[in-house]
């Protein structure tokens, strides 16, 4: 393979110089958790790295009128000691820290988590629970785009040639509303998640949902948002019947696959589980004010 | 074979560098500078036994390029207990057994020097659930938690 | 007199499936000598792939070990350790 | 027999002030003498070592799981910049079938040939059939890429079951079933059929009241350490080599790279580097000849390091295997009958460790009537290596798991049952052997009144108990020790230090001679300093190379004692030793010379001061026997597994170092826990591995454990002066049944087949 190059530009706009210059050969670095191993195991051969690292835009978590803003190469241990992000969005914030190890969570980050297109993606599904919107820059200007919409299958995004993401805004949550991430790993730690659930609600005074969104991970081509289980939420106490009814919607999202971590049958069952059990702890976190 | 010329400061030292864009900073550290403390079990990122700092932060040199740390403080195995004393870490892993074989030594001890720096007073689950990326064959882990434990306990004075 | 007792398959394959012996001899070596002479053959099968016990010691690599009078000697698969 | 409690804290009690059994320095838990270079980075393990003029080598490996290998074309490689040699079968001398290992194990050498490199043919996904060394690694790897293979793909067979078909493809067209009489005249997968048998088992399970049988499975497993193999070679124009290589042993490297070379042992110098963990997995060859031969082809230094990847695709795994298993007996408890079938998976060539586990399955029971079959079975997949205890733990879990299911069903405390039949003084085993004087009841009451086994359980929890035996050996051992000037004193051994045994050498030494441990420096040597010493393995370090320096240390002490006669003016046995010093028996007038004032006037009284040992430990070793106890809680929605608690007691003779032997024992039962729940080989249809990093083959983290709690059981060996036992191996064999059982006892339904995923667990309990 030709050499290898690599730049570390300081704007947004050098980076899409380079990467249009790279001739579809370019590859953007932000942790590299996934990009380096996948190098190495020869399964890409990118001929030009470029990393977002000095670019301030995609490093700085800041706080906007409707939410926040974090960079996309903005490490999980960064956001993990993030104290207002970490209250206010703990799904998002739990969902990157369970990726990896500490050392891991030293590089990984909520962009390469979601450019990289795995279906199993921990972060994705919470950040599609938490209705995040990601914007991205290319050789034909700026966009945005929600979460959900930029996984199309294993390995692949709808971002365009030259396109990469510059931050995510995670969107203000009316009062009373909370999140949370599960996922199904058979160690405590280390593994790809075998199913992955994160939920995203808000309860009114009387305890009633008033929205809820559920998303789903590693049961389908790409994480996906289960709309139908967030509509039956909507306007139950989240009793114990909606609950299965939700679950049974969630088991209806899925179409896993057989592979070495897990069955079609037993994702299928456990998405249900986590579901249900991501909804209890939102819920709880909601009424613990926390 | 192009090369890129990165500084860094590796341990207090500045040092320069010639490595190719595809090397990692694992290879940089051990074949480049022959500091050889730091051990590869595996490239990819799921032993811990290549774990640095990079400016503060706990890494796995495998899975970082050496030119991303053109400017960058890393600190190695080579840099800890480098004066007269060990650091209460390395001294109560010694004391403990927490150590039989030793390759995945290095990773563990700056791991949880990081950890203590960040934590002085961690509980048991709080110190397996940090050091969960750093695998270990020989030992059950046991005597590992514990040495950290005590370590912090010596440190917290 | 020492007791002798072979393998299973090398006694199927040597003595009709005869495992125990009777056998006057001093050392492992006079047991394979005068084992060999009434089963030509068996010695070259007792050579390999086998440890030898006497009474309640396993012996790897045994080769002139002595034997008592009323000594039980087996034949046994050899240990490799892990 | 005392108790050393190392319950969660190993009290340092012992420190310096001597030990409960009378030792001055045995017993105690001194710093590791190589401690601190690895807790400094500075130990150099096998891929830290650098030469001039060095050069990297890379491997080529098969991607196909069986084939013929048609054709190698180097020309691509060749003309790299920077390539200097190539490699392939062809380069090594062929060897014969009978080309065997003198003596008792039957070692192959003509098999360990087309392992280390392919011939004609592929056997396993990862097998190596050409290498290639350049300047840089990159380059060398970038060669590999480019020498094409022409392959003529076979069909491959992957498990014990299907080879042993009728139809199934065959491995080998020279492998003749051997322990089958007439031996076959058809070639089979079906290496040897091994029986072994006391009583009539037939007849006595006709008295039983009660039978409990089953079939139980597991994977193939790896021993997972955490140093890939890694080796440099340097090949002088006159013909010597030296190599530099982390292995469990440095003159088995020697023995087996001289005799796959074509070279005499003389002409190959080994110096051990610090291993990175072995557990067995290096107790053969797989780089050192094709460093050796790259270095002789190239005239360059040749340095070879394996990826995560290759030792999981190439190097030998232990056998997976299926186990059927029948106990009998009567109301009151009392085993009458048992018998056992196994089928291990050699890998690609025969040599799976099956007779050892019909040896160890029955071994902690007092059994009259008791039959284990045992057959070798090759298959696709890379050559099994020993794994701590080799064979011993697939076939503990099978009678260990019959075991809880018999207390259930006579509704018997699983350990006093165990107890009411436990292997004792006298008991004989399956392969004939009457036990000496074993720990194996003491274990069990010891079990029995722990703080763990008595306290309740909650909710989808479950306990399970499981008991472990192992042979341990001795072999042949050499030691040198040495007396410095100033009275401190080198301990020089052949024996790779896998698990402390360096600072038990020192104990040991420092006992005998009365000299202080810190005063002692214990060594491996490489194989031209010391006289021949067997691998380490088989938990026969501490026990025969520690008699090995008792006997040198005892050596020394009689040249000593003859330089104080000679200083006294008194007759040689006037002259006795007493914690480190000459001492004159019959005038206590004269001064006692000690170590150092003996060594200060050595050069006066005949030079230096060394005594040696060679010997070959036949007879003494004592066999460990082990009671686990493990808690588990199953997520009865998921199938997880959490591990609550877990207790491993071990007989462990006398603990030389209190703090390793724990160590043993920790480590074992977290091997043993993998294992049972999340660790295997999957391989896809075509029989290519896929999971081959430590991402997809999970070994147990840190925050999957509980601390592992101790009991150290000392029923002293009567084979060794200090009564030594080796405690290495026997950890791994009860854990597999420990968990099983827990997790059977937690869901209510019998786990029968390893390992116990989220997914088997939630289908079993689901399957109502």
């Amino acid at each position: 393979m030709a050499e290898l190059q690599f730049a570390a530009p300081e704007t947004v706009n050098q980076a899409i110089k380079i990467l249009g210059g790279a001739k579809g050969k370019g590859r953007i670095l932000a942790g590299g958790t996934d990009l380096l191993v996948q190098m190495r195991s020869g399964r890409i051969e990118p001929g030009f790295i470029v990393d977002v690292k000095n670019i301030p835009e995609l490093t700085e978590i800041k706080k906007e009128k409707n939410g926040y803003r974090v960079g996309a190469a903005v490490s999980g241990a960064r956001l993990g000691e993030h104290k207002s992000v970490k209250k206010k969005w703990p799904g998002v914030v739990e969902a990157l820290e369970l990726i990896g190890s500490t050392q891991i969570q030293g590089r990984a980050s909520l962009g390469g988590n979601l450019c990289n297109g795995s279906p199993a993606a921990d972060s994705v599904p919470a950040m599609i629970a938490a209705g995040a919107i990601c914007k991205i820059a290319g050789p034909k200007g700026r966009r945005t785009a929600k979460v959900e919409d930029i996984v199309t299958g294993p390995g692949k995004t709808s971002l365009k040639k030259g396109e990469f993401i510059i931050s995510f805004l995670l969107p203000e949550k009316p009062k009373k509303s909370s999140e949370a991430y599960l996922r199904l790993i058979p160690r405590t730690e280390m593994d790809i998640a075998v199913v992955g659930a994160g939920v995203s609600l808000t309860l009114d005074n009387q305890g009633i949902c008033t929205k809820a969104r559920v998303a789903l991970g590693a049961v389908a081509p790409k994480p996906v948002l289960v709309e139908e289980a967030g509509l039956i939420l909507v306007g139950s106490k989240l009793d114990p019947d909606t609950l299965e009814k939700m679950a049974s919607a969630c088991r209806a999202a899925c179409n896993p696959i057989d592979d070495m971590r897990g069955t079609v049958e037993y994702r299928t069952k456990v998405a249900g589980v986590l579901a249900t059990r991501a909804t209890q702890i939102a819920a709880e976190r909601v009424r613990s004010g926390r | 074979m192009s090369k890129q010329h990165v500084t860094m400061t590796v341990n207090g030292d500045p040092v320069e560098v010639l490595c190719r864009a595809d090397q990692t900073l694992l290879d940089c550290l051990r074949d480049e500078m022959g500091l050889t403390g730091t051990k590869e079990g595996c490239s990819t990122g799921d032993c811990g036994a290549c774990s640095v700092t990079v400016d503060g932060r706990l890494v796995c040199a495998c899975l970082m390029l050496g030119v991303e740390a053109e400017g960058r403080k890393i600190e190695t195995i080579e840099g800890i207990g480098e004066s007269e004393e060990l650091h209460p870490v390395q001294r109560h892993f010694l004391e403990e057994a927490a150590l039989q074989c030793g390759i995945c030594t290095p990773g563990f001890i700056v791991a949880a020097k990081n950890l203590l720096e960040k934590n002085p007073n961690p509980t048991e689950e709080e110190v397996r659930y940090w050091l969960a990326g750093n695998l270990c064959r020989c030992t059950g882990y046991d005597k590992i938690i514990k040495a950290v434990l005590k370590a912090a306990e010596e440190m917290r004075g | 007199m020492a007791k002798v007792e072979i393998p299973i398959e090398v006694a199927r394959k040597f003595t009709k499936g005869v495992t125990t012996h009777e056998v006057e001899a001093s050392d492992l070596q006079d047991i394979l000598i005068s084992l060999d002479n009434d089963f030509p053959g068996i010695k070259e099968a007792l050579n390999t792939g086998l440890a030898v016990a006497i009474d309640s010691s396993i012996l790897q690599d045994w080769f002139l070990e002595e034997v008592e009078q009323n000594s039980k000697v087996r034949f046994i698969p050899a240990i490799e350790g892990g | 027999m005392t108790l050393q409690n190392g319950n969660g804290h190993n009290g340092n009690g012992h420190n310096g002030s001597g030990t409960s059994n009378g030792y001055k320095y045995v017993g105690t838990r001194p710093v590791r003498p190589d401690g601190v270079d690895k807790v400094t980075g500075r130990a150099n393990f096998g891929a830290d070592i650098s030469l001039n003029g060095m050069i990297y080598g890379s491997v080529v490996r098969s991607p196909h799981a069986h084939a013929k290998i048609k054709k190698i074309n180097f020309d691509k490689a060749l003309k790299l910049k920077g390539v200097k040699a190539v490699i392939s079968g062809k380069d090594f001398p062929t060897l014969k079938p009978s080309d065997k290992l003198p003596g008792v194990a039957p070692l192959s050498f003509y098999d360990m040939s087309r392992n280390v490199i392919a011939r004609d043919k592929v056997l396993y996904d990862g097998h190596a059939i050409a290498a290639v060394a350049a300047t840089t690694q990159a380059i060398a790897d970038k060669a590999a890429k480019l020498i094409d293979v022409e392959y003529k793909i076979l069909k491959p067979v992957m498990t014990a079951a299907d080879a042993m078909k009728e139809k199934a493809p065959l491995l080998h067209d020279d492998l003749f079933t051997e322990g089958v009489d007439p031996t076959p005249k058809k070639a089979s997968n079906i290496a040897k059929r091994t029986e072994l048998k006391l009583g009539d088992p037939e007849v006595a399970m006709q008295s039983a009241d009660f039978i409990v049988e089953g079939d139980y499975s597991t994977e193939t497993v790896h021993q997972g350490y955490i140093e890939p193999h890694a080796c440099a070679a340097n090949f002088a124009q006159d013909g010597s080599v030296s190599i530099w290589a982390s292995s469990q042993g440095a003159f088995m490297i020697r023995a087996y790279t001289a005799r796959l070379c074509g070279m005499s042992t003389s002409k190959i110098k080994v110096i051990p580097a610090e291993i990175g963990g072995g557990f067995g997995g290096k107790t053969t060859i797989y780089l050192e000849p094709l460093a050796l031969m790259l270095a002789k082809k190239s005239g360059r230094p040749v340095k070879m390091t394996m990826s995560r990847t290759e030792v999981m695709r190439a190097t030998g795994p232990t056998s997976g295997g299926t186990a059927h298993v029948k106990i009998g007996a009567k109301k009151d408890g009392t085993l009458v009958a048992g018998t056992l079938e196994l089928k291990y998976e050699a890998g690609a060539f025969p040599g799976s460790p099956v007779a050892l586990g019909c040896m160890t399955g029955f071994a902690p029971y007092d059994l009259k009537d008791v039959a284990c079959l045992g057959w070798d079975v090759v298959v696709n997949r890379p050559k099994a290596a020993a794994y701590r205890a080799p064979g011993a733990p697939v076939a503990a879990y099978a009678v260990e798991s019959a075991m809880d299911e018999l207390a259930h069903k006579l509704g018997i405390d699983p350990l006093t049952l165990r107890r009411k039949n436990s292997a004792k003084e006298g008991t004989k085993a399956v392969y004939g052997v009457e036990f000496d004087r074993i720990g194996n009841e003491d274990c069990l009451q010891a079990a029995q009144k722990t703080k763990h086994y008595n306290t309740p359980l909650g909710e989808n929890q479950g306990r399970g108990v499981a008991s472990g035996f192992w042979f341990n050996i001795g072999g042949t051992s050499s030691a040198e020790v040495m007396i410095n000037e100033d009275g401190t004193v080198i301990v020089a051994t052949g024996s790779p230090d896998i698990g402390g045994s360096r600072a038990s050498m020192a104990l040991m030494a420092a006992e005998v001679l009365g000299v202080d441990v810190s005063r002692i420096k214990p060594l491996v040597a490489d194989t031209e300093s010391v006289p021949y010493s067997d691998l380490t393995g088989g938990s026969r370090v501490t026990f025969a190379t520690g008699k090995a320096v008792i006997d040198a240390a005892e050596d020394a002490i009689k040249d000593m004692k003859r330089r104080a006669a000679k200083v006294w003016k008194v007759d040689f046995d006037q002259v006795d030793w007493e914690n480190g010093s000459a001492i004159c028996i019959e005038n206590d007038e004269i001064k006692p010379m000690s170590v150092a004032d003996i060594a200060q006037i050595a050069g006066k009284t005949g030079g230096a001061i060394s005594g040696k040992a060679n010997i070959n430990v036949t007879k003494g070793a004592g066999p460990g026997f082990g009671t686990h106890i493990c808690d588990v809680e199953v997520d009865p929605e998921t199938g997880r597994v959490t591990v609550l608690r877990y207790t491993a007691i071990q007989d462990v003779g006398t603990a030389i170092h209190p703090s390793y032997v724990e160590g043993q024992l920790q480590g074992g039962a977290a091997q043993g826990i993998g294992w049972a729940l999340n660790e295997e080989y999957v391989y896809s249809k075509e029989g290519n591995l896929l999971n081959t990093g430590f991402l997809d083959y999970r070994v147990p983290v840190a925050s999957d454990l509980p601390m592992i709690d101790t009991v150290l059981v000392e029923v002293p060996n009567a084979g060794h002066p200090f009564g030594v036992r080796g405690v290495g191996e026997t950890p791994i064999v009860p854990p597999l049944g420990a968990v099983a059982n827990a997790v059977s006892n937690a869901i209510g339904k019998r786990m029968t087949s390893l390992p116990m995923s989220p997914a088997k667990i939630l289908q079993k309990i689901d399957a109502g």
